[in-house]
This record gives structure tokens, C-alpha cells and sequence, in this order.
């Protein structure tokens, strides 16, 4: 047992929470109160972030990247939140992509693709799941109605595949540069056995991107249509041939499926860290009577359990960290996911109650930390997300 | 005894202000502005049509012109108005309630024959009251429990002229209604050596009153409903027969809420929102198809909505009781209802339970629930308004747990 | 018109059960071993003296010889004997709801002449519903939202003799009152090839009819408050006409609560619970000092009480609402009260706000809330009870959501 | 960041597991429904898990211990509670004191009693803090009443104490073989300056134990009443003078201090690891028309709580375990404890719900969890419990 971090562990938590503070923080509430969901990308600050090297974070080493390992990445992403939820998303919103470019694409596939991630500060990337009429049954497909899911039409046509449908809510979607893609290649089968996995560059004839969905909270962070209308793609953009994810070694999914739910944790207790800062320093200052907020029994109880949920969480997604660097399978990834919804909007929340004590006006970031976290419900936390992380424990423990 | 029929005029005004909520509001409502909150002004149209149809004057009695509504009665419409929109409810709640109390209670025969036809002739009229001030609070929390007085200062002081007349000076904020109102009941100091709580007295201010500025807020850096403004007075000059009730022993010195008529209208505002993210989620639920089944037939989602329903029920029984016990002070005396403040309890209750209503009925609708173009995101919002704004659960709590104790701050 | 004023008689009978309960039941309830739960059973006495009181036959209408009160009354009865002690309450309320049902409601002229005076002039008489069979389940959540029936399977079967008799074979498990009852409503299949939940008739059984044995269940193995027992029939024989309603068609096939007197009574039973820890943590904290105040001067203590007392509060008012709506079935019809079932949702939150509220108070208690030989952790015991015997609050609030879905299992 | 056990910690984990699952599960129901709270406790299972070195584990190897470092005894200590949780308090109790032998007192003190503790299977020992009078205010001290808190009296004649007074709701009161007890050598001085610990054996003049009090839960272990009575106690007795336990050094206190509570902490997970083990098995073997509970949806979403919560409990006590053996000061402790009390009450609370859905009968053991757990309140997670934690962190970062 060790808790202790090594030293490039600490190096790339020093130089996230150096850029948090210095350029996040500074633009995250100006960001944040950008009407036109679409202008809320700030280039300037993506590319700087870039050059310290976390937009490639996960680039393993042997493919000219750092490397860093699941710790690092989630110590990354919980500093970066701390500056800004949505910044700190729309940089580790790469990683599990490049992951899965080196650890599923072919050799031929790698060299195009994650040479030119590399290489380009404003190269991002994305992942197309999400349909209007198909979300949940994604995550949790129905046993008793195969077809569920993913409606996107994949055909095969010579050396080319061709795409008609929608995707929405996808991240980076009118502005990433390669998109993994889940399309159906056969419609009878289940979405196991009938979906394709497609890499889709942003230049890709009959591709196009729609609206940009206007968010609650996580404003930097851009989530888009992308429309595809006899849309061609090559078939040497296809993911391991049919049934690409699936044939992944359980290990790889550790890292591969499982990234998302400790990136989503991990994001949420750098928030905890911000939304605890800030009601401790308000409650230090602030006076009633002339005494400290934080002298009060009410209080106090109150910073107590931020506190309490805030370090409970990081002691859960540090030890999640730990077992997919050392490819366990196991539930807790889904849990501390599930968790840290319950942890996110209970510590933001709380946060706002300690602002809110003074009447009819509210502190600006702590509005935005509760804006941020309702985010989680379905991202990590609604009742789907949970049965799922249930399910796959019945099964593992059967 | 114990009757919970409501009456045939309460049902009626509950049809005709759903009725005109379904036509007049709600498709101002869902204009995206609105949804996204970058103006949530209540449209003057809708403000004088429900004039029209007496919800401005719902609370007055019907003598000097209103509907003599009771507080079930205003509480049933405080809820229907903010289902449709709690801004345009919020305007409509206070003047209603503020027509009852200044003119059916406080006012001198003089005083009602000086302002009262102005008032009802004119249907964008609405009425404030000036009470709160910058930086106040009432120190509840550091005085839980102690015997000091938790009254917050009131610095807007006026002075009497030879002549009898009086001088404001001083500056309220947040008054509600003030962009627009066309009288205010103003509190101010008027007995400078008076501790902190006593020695004000309230004052009737027209409008147009020379050394009387109104600053609009803007609504959306705000945390409230309904428009509100900073009033400032600078040797503001009113006649000495503007005094309502006695020098130095304003009626009004516990606030609104604490009158005879201290209804919880804003807790049944607070209902509306968590029912109409209910019913939103409701429909959604039935049509929504997922696993091949429709998602209400979904065990996990329809215990979601079943806890929905269970608080909004739970929400609206005990506003009610409170709202029928602001009407029979007796009761409290004779034990049919509890001596603690029930009108407290109430807040503390629908404020959470609405804030957890429309975050329930939010995740009902996956990633619909957080974007701004859809209605949802503004139902969390909203109760999150009601839930930060005013009396907070906490000091809810500590001033329940004083009456327990029977302790009495005098 | 809405009122929530209690009559005099409410007001009453109130102070004379709260009266009863201070000197008759809470001397016994604070005996050792009644605290520790090792004999929790109904003194004969008490419930001898509560009978003379009319407290067996408070449902009962007074032509018939009972106090005829309505549901309110019967709830704020059931409260106060609870909060004495729960397990006098349950024998005393199950025989007071079944004689009005019984007697009042479903019996013929003939069967009321034959059973009545007997019950009348026995203080010790009570009655029972034999209706739950072992291993039964009502199977709501494997069934939420599909169209098969949940009723529980009846195995215990009458069938008809030549002369029209009945023989009953068969065994009904955890029987409330069934130590004690002298006359039992059984719940039998008379149609062996109807589907569950249908064919069901419901026979009248004296005590002493041959074939019958009655076994009383430790009360401390149960799950429950009151005496239990277990009925088995072995080729009991029982005359024709002790036929209550139809063949095959049970007035009682859908449960005592299902009736148009279908009462939260267990639910005011729970508040008793509730309002008895209540109390004891209010008293504590006025006297116990800690950090040389008085701890209700705390606020971490006094917001624990305003959190107890709000639940209370809310649970109160609750279950007489929907004991209100059981004596006035139309004012859902003409929309005075929602449609959805509110027994459940009063279940509901009374059940999971009392078990809080006993936590809560207990937690006041420090060290003391823990132990067997104070009545704190019988509070929380009793709560726990309350809480996970019936129908649960999951399987309530599934009932709750196929209301809210205008789901009908026909 | 390394979650893995040595081999050390993982053979002491897996010896009590064996224990608890032969020697205490098999008893646990019976010693819980034993009336006379004089009579639950049961020397043979007692010694025996002495044998197996669970009494001394906490004593070091310089004096003849096992030595165990704290993330052993968090493991240790869970998985006794998983076969009971009282048992293994029963165990543990011994261990911060035998720590503070070994830390705080005097080489003659040392030789007298540790090496008695250490050769008998029945010496167990206590500390005796609380009294009629004085609990709450022994924990977080009045700062406008320096008097308040312990009250039993205790002056100088000589070469000896004369103690008069009580405590109550002693550990082991009635069978220890020696204390450990706070008593006010100064009645007009704070608690830090006025008490001094003394080290009471049970032979003692003029000291006799009274009742033993009837608790709810946590059957097995006693806590009794101790009665003095002019008893005399040699001056050699005293630990470190007055203001004994205050000249600890930081680094021992964390744990000497603060190991109790981490003790709750992870007995606290040991029972809720039993009662997820116990809903499982319940959900999976229960069947309602024809088809296990668990393919309910609000019975996998009961069963994912638990085990979300129990998962985030573990990580979050072997981390505070690992911080206590590095000797880091922190407040992680305190939260531990007050995180602990939320977990094991809604855990065993939501296995009870499981379990009750039958009707009306109650599964012991779902019912002894349940009462078990409720102790953690007063003894874990009351409000002086928690903000006693939040006063220290502010006052670590202020």
C-alpha cells in the first residue's frame, strides 16, 4: 500500500495545477458566461495547454508521446478542473481516443492518424455514439429487443462504406478534427455483432456538422451535431473490421471502455477541491456579528461533509487509477463514476447554499460549480448508468 | 371541521388561471430567450391581461375593488402563475398581496381615498415594499438562541420638517416590484436612538416624488424572481399624513410574512415550478420509448416520478394548512394546528423538495435536461432561485428550533 | 369550504386517550423489560380499561353501541396510543376499523344480530382478518406495469357442503388480533378455478368453531407490532350464512385499506413513534448542558430538532388528509384532492420520515440512545418496524407511479 | 500510488478472514441474542484469536509484538467485522493502548505492564474517558468554560492518587485487566492542563466496576461502569506526569489518538463488506415470479448503493491507514470515522430493506448489522464528532 505519488507523477500535477491557476482560472468564468455555445472555445488557451502537453497526455511512448499513466492523467484532470471543469474535459476528452488509436487501430491506421494528432495543437478528437432516438440503449442494451441502439446506416460499397444518419451530443463534434464512429453495419444483429466502428476525419465527403447543443454548465466544452448524408468513407478507416470494439482483451477495455468513468470522477473531484476552496475562504472571511461564518456549529457541519465527500472521492479515484495502470478488471471504475455524481452535486451544492446565505444575489462560480455538476446525472450517475455498473458485477461475481 | 372540499369559486379561479396560462403565458414561456434566461422580463401584455382578470387585485377585498380572495385561494394561484412563469407570478403575487395588506388593513380612510382609485383604475399598476437594505442580515445564524435582537439595521432614515412633514434619505434594495410599482410602503428610521429593529416607521411614497430614484436590477445577475429594483432617497420630502400606522412602531416591521396575512405565496410559487417540471417529465416518460418499453413502465424511472409526486403533495398540503392557518390565527390558540411557524416549515420543506423535484425530473430527460433551449434547465434553475433567495433552509431551521425551545426573542 | 379547525369531541377524546396513555400505558411501556422488547404483549388490563373507554369501539357507529368516529379522530386515537405504546395501539385500532367494516358496513341484519351483542359486551372481545397467507407476496415489482394480476394467491379453500354449509381447509399466517379475537373474517377461495386474486369469499368464524386452531406467534421472531397468530382450518365447518357479501366476490378481497374506511391508521400508529422520541430528545436537550449551554441552545442540535419536527409536522398532516379522503371518496371526483393514492403516499413518507426521525433523535441522546434498558432504541426499533413490515416503501412508491401513469390492473 | 498488500499484510488478512469465518461467524448470531449483557462474552473464541496474535497485533517488535503497521490492522480489523463487528472491536480495543504502553510510558512501566499484557491470552485493556457528566465535553471542549469535562477527582497524598468518582461506558470496564484513565488533578484548570492519565490495574483498592450497560448492538463487547471509591493509585502509575497525554509528539498521536478512528472506520467497512455479501446472496437466491429479485431495477440500483458506497469506504480507509503509517498529520482520520458512520448506516439500512420485502419476519443477521451500525452515531458521526474534524482542518490550513 502506497499512497505517495512519484516524482513524474508529481511533475504533471505541478505543471496542471500551475496552467489551472495561471491561465485557466483567469478565463473560466468570462468563458463560462459566453452566450453563443459556440464561441466558448477559447483557441489561444487550447493550443498553450497543448504545448505543455496535455491535450497528448496518453500517447503512449513507444508512439512519440508521454505516455503518462492512468494516475498521472487522473491527478491531470483533477487539477485541471479544479481551474475549469470543461477545459479540463476538452483536453482528456483526447486521451482515451489516442488510447485507442494505439492500442486498436492497425499500424497503417496509426501512422496516419496519430502522427497528425501529435503533430497539431488543434488537432482534437471525438466519439460518435449518441443518437436522438438512441442514448441509454447504447449504454445498457435491452436483452429482448436486439435492435436497439445505434440507427446510423453503414453500407458497404466496393472499397468504400456509405453513412446516412445522426449523431448528436457529440463532444468536439463541429470542431474536432477525427471522430471514432459506431454506425450500423447490419441491422438484424445486436449491437455487439451489427455495429461497425469507423475512424471519420472532419473532411470526410458528405459529413457535416450541425447544431452546437446550448449546455446548462460545461460551456468551454463544445457538444455538436454531425450529420452524414451519403457521407464515404473508406474501408480502410474501418476499426479492427466488424465488431471492432468488442474484440478488444479485457485489459485493453480497462483502459479503452473504462477510461470514461474515472475521467468523469476524476474531473468531478477537482471541482469538489474548487467548490471546498472557495467555501472555506468565504467562510473564513465573511462575518455575522463579527465572527466568522465559520464559527458556526451550521457551518461548520457543512464544510465538514464538502470535506469529507471531497476526500472520500479522491481516495476512490486514486485506487481505480491505480488498478487500470495495472489492468484489473473490475466494477469500481463504474462505481466511483456513479460516485462521483452523488459527491459533485452534493459538494457544489452545498458550496452554493454557504453563498447563498446572503440573499438575493449568488456568487458567480459557485452558480457555475452547480451548473457544471448537474452535468454528471447522465453522464455518470442516472439510474442507467448505475445499473449498468450493477449488472457487470452480478456477471464478474456469477 | 375538518373539510378539505375546496370551494366552487376556488376551483373555478384554478380552471381560469390554468386556462389562461395554457393560452397566454406558457407560449411566452418557451420563447428560447426566456428558456435561456437572458430575459426574463414579465411581458406588459400579460401583466395587464391578468390585471384584467382580477390576479392583481386577487387578495383586496371585494369593497374596494379586488376579488377578496382568501390565502388557499392565493396560494392556488401563486402556483398556477408560476407553472406558467415565475416571473410574471412573482409581480402579480406581491402587488395582490400588498393591496390586501396596505389598503384593507393599514390604511387611513384618508389615505385609501388618496390612493386607492389611482390604483385600481390603472391596470399596470403594481405596488412595492421597500424594506430590505444593502449588506443587511438578520444574524440568526451567530445569535441562534440568544437574546439580542436578530432585526436587521435599517439605515434609510426620515426626519420630521417643522411642519410635520418627512425628509427621507437612505437608499432599499432589491425592493420588489419597484421598476414598476406606482406606490411603496417604505420602512424607515425614524427614532435614531432606537435599537436596531424598533423606532421605524412606514412611510407611503407615490412614484413621482421629487428626490426618489428607481434603479432596475438586472434580473438576470440577481437571484429572485419577478423584477426588482434599488430605491434611493435623497431628501425626499413626503407629507405627514403619508404615515401609515404609528411613528416608530411600523406594521410592517417584521416584514410582509409576519402580518395576520403572512402567506406562504412564495412556497406555493416554488410548488408551480416543481409541478411543471413534473408534468414535463410525466409526459416525457410516456412517450419516450427505451429497452422497447415506454420508460414510465421502467421500474427505476417510475420511482423517480412517484418520489416527485410524493414531494409535490407533501409541498402543496402543507402550504395549504399553513395558508389556512394565516387566515385563523385562532387556531394555533385552540390546538387544531401547531404553535410552531408553520409558514416556516413550509419554506424549508417545498425549498428542498422542489430543488430535488426538478433535479429528479431533469434526469428523466438524459442530456435534454441541461440544455438551455429546453425548459428543463430553467426548472432547475428556477428552484435553485427559490431555494438561495430569502430566508435560507438553515435559518428556516434555527428559527424552528427557537420556537421548540419556546424561546422568545422580544 | 376548506377547514382544518378539530371539533370539540376531537379535540376531546384527544386530551382523554393523551391523559389515559400518561398514567395507565406509559408506566408499563417504561418497565424494563417492555423496553428491552423481551415481552412486548398487550397487558389485559389496559386493553380491559381502553375498552371501557369506548377506545375498542371507536369506529364502531353509535347505534351499534361505538363512539362513530370518523377517520381523523380514529388517527389522532391511533397516534396517541402509539406514542404510549405501539404494541396496545395495534391490538386496539385493528379490532376498532373491523367492527366499523364488520358491523357497520358489511354485515347482514342476521349476521349483526348473531355477532354483535357478544362483541359489545365483552370489553376483551377483538376481532380479527384473517387474510395473509404463508409465503404469499403481492409480487408488484416483478409485475410493475404489466397487465398480470399481483394479488397474493388464496390456498385456503371452502367449500360448500350439501346443506349449503362451508368446510374451510386450509392456513392463514401472521393473523393481527388473532390471540385474542373471538370472531374472525376469513378470507377463503370458493372458486378453485378463478385466477389469483379473484373467487374469493370471506366467511364469518366464532372462536370456538371445531377445527379451528389459533397459535400465537413469538412476537419477538415477528416483524410487527400487536399479537400475531397463526389460523388453521382442518375441515372447519361454518353455516351457510356466516357468508359475508357475495360468493366469490369478497368485499375484503382487496385488504382492509382498500375499503371506502380504508385509514392510515398504521401510519398514525408510526407518528406516535415518532412524536414519542420526538418529545423525549426535546426534553433532554432542554436540561442536558454541554459546553455550559443547554445543547437545544446548540445549533447543530437545535437544527436536528427543526428537522424532526418538520417531518412530524409534514407526516401529521399528510395522513389526515388521506384520512379525510377516505370518509369523502367524491372529493377526488370533484378534484378537491389528487387521484393518486394518498394511503400510499402518507405510507411512504410516514414510514421513511419517522425511521429518520427516531435516528435523529436518538443521535440527541449521545451514549443513551443505544441502550436497551432506555426507550430511545425501542423508538428506533419500533420505526424499523414500521418501516419494513407491509408494503414496503419501494412497492409503494411502484403503486404511486402506475397512478401517475393511469396504468389500470383490472 | 500502489494499492496492492505485502505479503505480510496480505497472510494477516488472510488468517482473519479464516478466523471470522470459522471461529466468529458460526457464534455471532448466538452471543448477539444472549439477554444478560454480562454473559455475551466468550473467552474461548477470545483466547483463540489471542493465540492467533489479533489481541497484541498492534504491540511492536522491540517489544516482543508482532509489530503490525496500520494498514495490516485496517485489514485485520475489517475482517474480523465481517464475521462481527463487536468481536472485532473486542480485538482491536487493545490496540491503541498496548501502542500507548509502548510510546507514552516509562521503561518500568513498559517492562511492568507489557510484558504481562503479552503473555496473557485473557489480559484486555481499556481507557476510561467518559463519565455521567462529561462526554461530548471531553471530545470538543467548551473554549468559554474551561471546566467543563472530566470530573473524577484525583489528589496527590504522598507517593499516591486518591481518586473518587465515576466513569461510565467503559470498554471492557468490567473485564480488563488495566486502564488507562483521565482524571482532573486540577479542578480549576482546562482539560489539557488539569487531568492526568493514570494506569489503573483492576486490583486496585477502593476501584470496582458497576454495571454493565445494555446496549442495542455491538453485543459481544462490553462497556461498563467504573466505580472509585478513595482508590489508591501508586504515583508510579501516572503517565508522563500531569498533562500526560498532550506531550505526545505529533507523530504519535496520529496514533495514539487518532487510531480510534480509523478502528471505527474499518470495522465499519468489515460490516458493510457482510452486508453487501448478504443482499447479494439474498437477491440472487429470492425469487419473485419465478425470477431473481436482483433483475429488478430498483433492487440492482439498492444493491449498486451499497456497494458504490462500501468500495469508496475501502479505498478511502486503507488510505488513511497507509497516512498513519507514513505519520502524516491530517484530518483524513476524522473524516474517515464521520464518512464511515453515513456508509455502515445507509449500507446495513438498505440490506434490512432488502430483506424486509417479505412480509413480517426480519433476518437476524440483517437486523444485528442494523443495530450494530447504529452505535457508529454517538460513537463516529454525531455532530460533535464531525465538527470536531472541521475545527481541526481549519485550524491546520488557517
Amino acid at each position: 500500500m502506497d499512497f505517495s505519488l512519484n516524482d513524474e507523477q508529481r511533475e504533471w500535477q505541478q505543471k496542471a495545477r500551475k496552467f489551472a491557476e495561471e491561465d485557466i482560472r483567469p478565463v473560466s468564468l468570462a468563458r463560462d458566461r459566453i452566450l453563443d455555445p459556440r464561441e466558448t472555445w477559447d483557441w489561444d488557451l487550447f493550443k498553450k495547454g497543448s504545448q505543455l502537453g496535455f491535450r497528448t497526455l496518453a500517447v503512449p511512448k513507444a508512439y512519440g508521446g508521454p505516455g503518462a499513466d492512468f494516475v498521472t492523467q487522473a491527478l491531470v484532470m483533477a487539477e485541471l478542473a479544479r481551474g475549469d471543469s470543461a477545459i479540463s474535459k476538452a483536453f482528456s476528452q483526447n486521451w482515451k481516443w489516442s488510447h485507442l488509436i494505439a492500442s486498436a487501430c492497425s499500424p497503417e491506421q496509426k501512422q496516419r492518424f496519430l502522427s497528425a494528432f501529435l503533430a497539431d495543437d488543434t488537432f482534437v478528437m471525438g466519439k460518435g455514439i449518441t443518437e436522438p432516438n438512441a442514448g441509454s440503449d447504447n449504454r445498457l442494451p435491452p436483452e429482448d429487443e436486439v435492435r436497439a441502439g445505434v440507427r446510423l446506416k453503414a453500407e458497404r460499397r466496393g472499397d468504400e462504406w456509405i453513412l446516412n444518419g445522426e449523431k448528436c451530443f457529440i463532444a468536439n463534434g463541429n470542431i474536432g478534427k477525427l471522430f471514432f464512429l459506431d454506425a450500423r453495419s447490419n441491422p438484424n444483429a445486436s449491437l455487439k455483432e451489427g455495429v461497425t466502428m469507423f475512424l471519420i476525419p472532419r473532411d470526410t465527403p458528405g459529413f457535416r456538422s450541425g447544431k452546437v447543443f446550448n449546455k446548462s454548465g460545461w460551456r468551454f466544452y463544445q457538444n455538436a451535431e454531425m450529420i452524414f448524408d451519403n457521407a464515404r468513407v473508406p474501408h480502410a478507416n474501418v476499426v479492427e473490421q466488424t465488431g471492432g470494439q468488442s474484440r478488444l482483451d479485457k485489459s485493453e477495455r480497462t483502459g479503452g471502455d473504462l477510461f470514461g468513468d474515472l475521467e468523469l470522477a476524476a474531473n468531478a473531484l477537482g471541482v469538489c477541491m474548487c467548490a471546498c476552496e472557495s467555501a472555506l475562504k468565504l467562510t473564513r472571511s465573511r462575518t455575522q456579528g463579527g465572527k466568522p461564518l465559520l464559527e458556526q456549529q451550521a457551518v461548520q457541519l457543512k464544510l465538514g461533509r464538502m470535506n469529507m465527500l471531497t476526500e472520500a472521492l479522491r481516495s476512490y479515484v486514486l485506487r481505480v487509477a491505480w488498478e487500470h495502470d495495472q489492468k484489473l478488471p473490475s466494477t469500481n471504475a463504474g462505481f466511483v463514476m456513479n460516485f462521483s455524481t452523488d459527491v459533485i452535486q452534493e459538494v457544489t451544492q452545498i458550496n452554493m447554499d454557504l453563498h447563498g446565505a446572503a440573499g438575493f444575489t449568488m456568487d458567480a462560480l459557485a452558480n457555475k460549480l452547480v451548473r457544471d455538476g448537474i452535468i454528471w446525472t447522465h453522464l455518470a450517475g442516472d439510474a442507467v448508468q448505475r445499473m449498468k455498473v450493477v449488472r457487470r458485477m452480478a456477471k464478474a461475481t456469477g | 371541521m375538518y373539510d378539505l372540499h375546496l370551494s366552487a369559486e376556488q376551483h373555478e379561479i384554478r380552471d381560469t388561471v390554468r386556462e389562461f396560462v395554457t393560452n397566454e403565458i406558457k407560449p411566452v414561456a418557451i420563447k428560447p430567450a426566456r428558456m435561456e434566461s437572458l430575459d426574463r422580463r414579465p411581458p406588459a401584455d400579460i401583466l395587464l391581461k391578468a390585471a384584467q382578470m382580477g390576479l392583481r387585485t386577487l387578495a383586496l377585498s371585494e369593497p374596494l375593488g379586488g376579488a377578496g380572495a382568501d390565502g388557499i385561494t392565493a396560494c392556488i394561484v401563486a402556483e398556477e402563475l408560476a407553472a406558467g412563469d415565475p416571473d410574471v407570478a412573482a409581480v402579480l403575487v406581491e402587488t395582490s398581496a400588498l393591496s390586501h395588506v396596505l389598503f384593507d388593513q393599514l390604511m387611513s380612510p384618508a389615505q385609501r381615498e388618496r390612493f386607492l382609485p389611482a390604483f385600481i383604475k390603472d391596470d399596470a399598476a403594481q405596488l412595492a415594499l421597500a424594506a430590505h437594505e444593502p449588506d443587511s442580515d438578520t444574524e440568526l445564524g451567530v445569535n441562534y438562541h440568544r437574546a439580542v435582537p436578530v432585526a436587521p439595521a435599517t439605515n434609510c432614515a426620515a426626519t420630521r420638517t417643522p411642519t410635520g412633514d418627512w425628509i427621507i434619505n437612505g437608499t432599499k434594495s432589491f425592493v420588489p416590484n419597484a421598476p414598476l410599482a406606482t406606490l411603496f410602503a417604505v420602512q424607515v428610521r425614524t427614532d435614531p436612538k432606537a435599537p436596531a429593529g424598533q423606532g421605524i416607521s412606514t412611510l407611503l411614497v407615490a412614484r413621482d416624488t421629487a428626490g426618489m430614484t428607481v434603479r432596475e436590477l438586472d434580473q438576470n445577475a440577481g437571484w429572485y424572481h419577478g423584477l426588482r429594483g434599488d430605491v434611493t432617497f435623497k431628501d425626499t420630502r413626503v407629507p405627514a399624513d403619508q404615515l401609515l400606522g404609528d411613528e416608530g412602531s411600523s406594521p410592517l416591521a417584521a416584514g410582509l410574512e409576519a402580518l395576520g396575512r403572512g402567506l406562504p405565496l412564495v412556497q406555493a410559487m416554488n410548488i408551480g415550478i416543481g409541478r411543471a417540471a413534473y408534468e414535463a417529465a410525466v409526459d416525457y416518460a410516456r412517450i419516450r420509448v427505451q429497452g422497447a418499453r415506454r420508460i414510465i413502465e421502467h421500474q427505476a424511472i417510475g420511482t423517480l416520478l412517484a418520489e416527485i409526486a410524493i414531494r409535490i403533495e407533501l409541498a402543496r398540503t402543507m402550504v395549504w394548512k399553513a395558508a389556512w392557518a394565516a387566515d385563523h390565527p385562532a387556531a394555533v390558540a385552540e390546538r387544531s394546528v401547531t404553535d410552531l411557524p408553520l409558514q416556516t416549515i413550509a419554506r424549508v420543506y417545498t425549498a428542498e423538495a422542489m430543488h430535488q423535484a426538478a433535479l429528479d425530473a431533469a434526469e428523466v430527460f438524459g442530456a435534454m435536461g441541461v440544455m438551455r433551449d429546453m425548459p428543463m434547465h430553467k426548472y432547475v434553475q428556477d428552484a435553485l432561485i427559490f431555494l438561495h433567495s430569502g430566508m435560507s433552509p438553515g435559518d428556516g431551521k434555527l428559527r424552528i428550533a427557537e420556537a421548540i425551545a419556546e424561546f422568545r426573542r422580544d
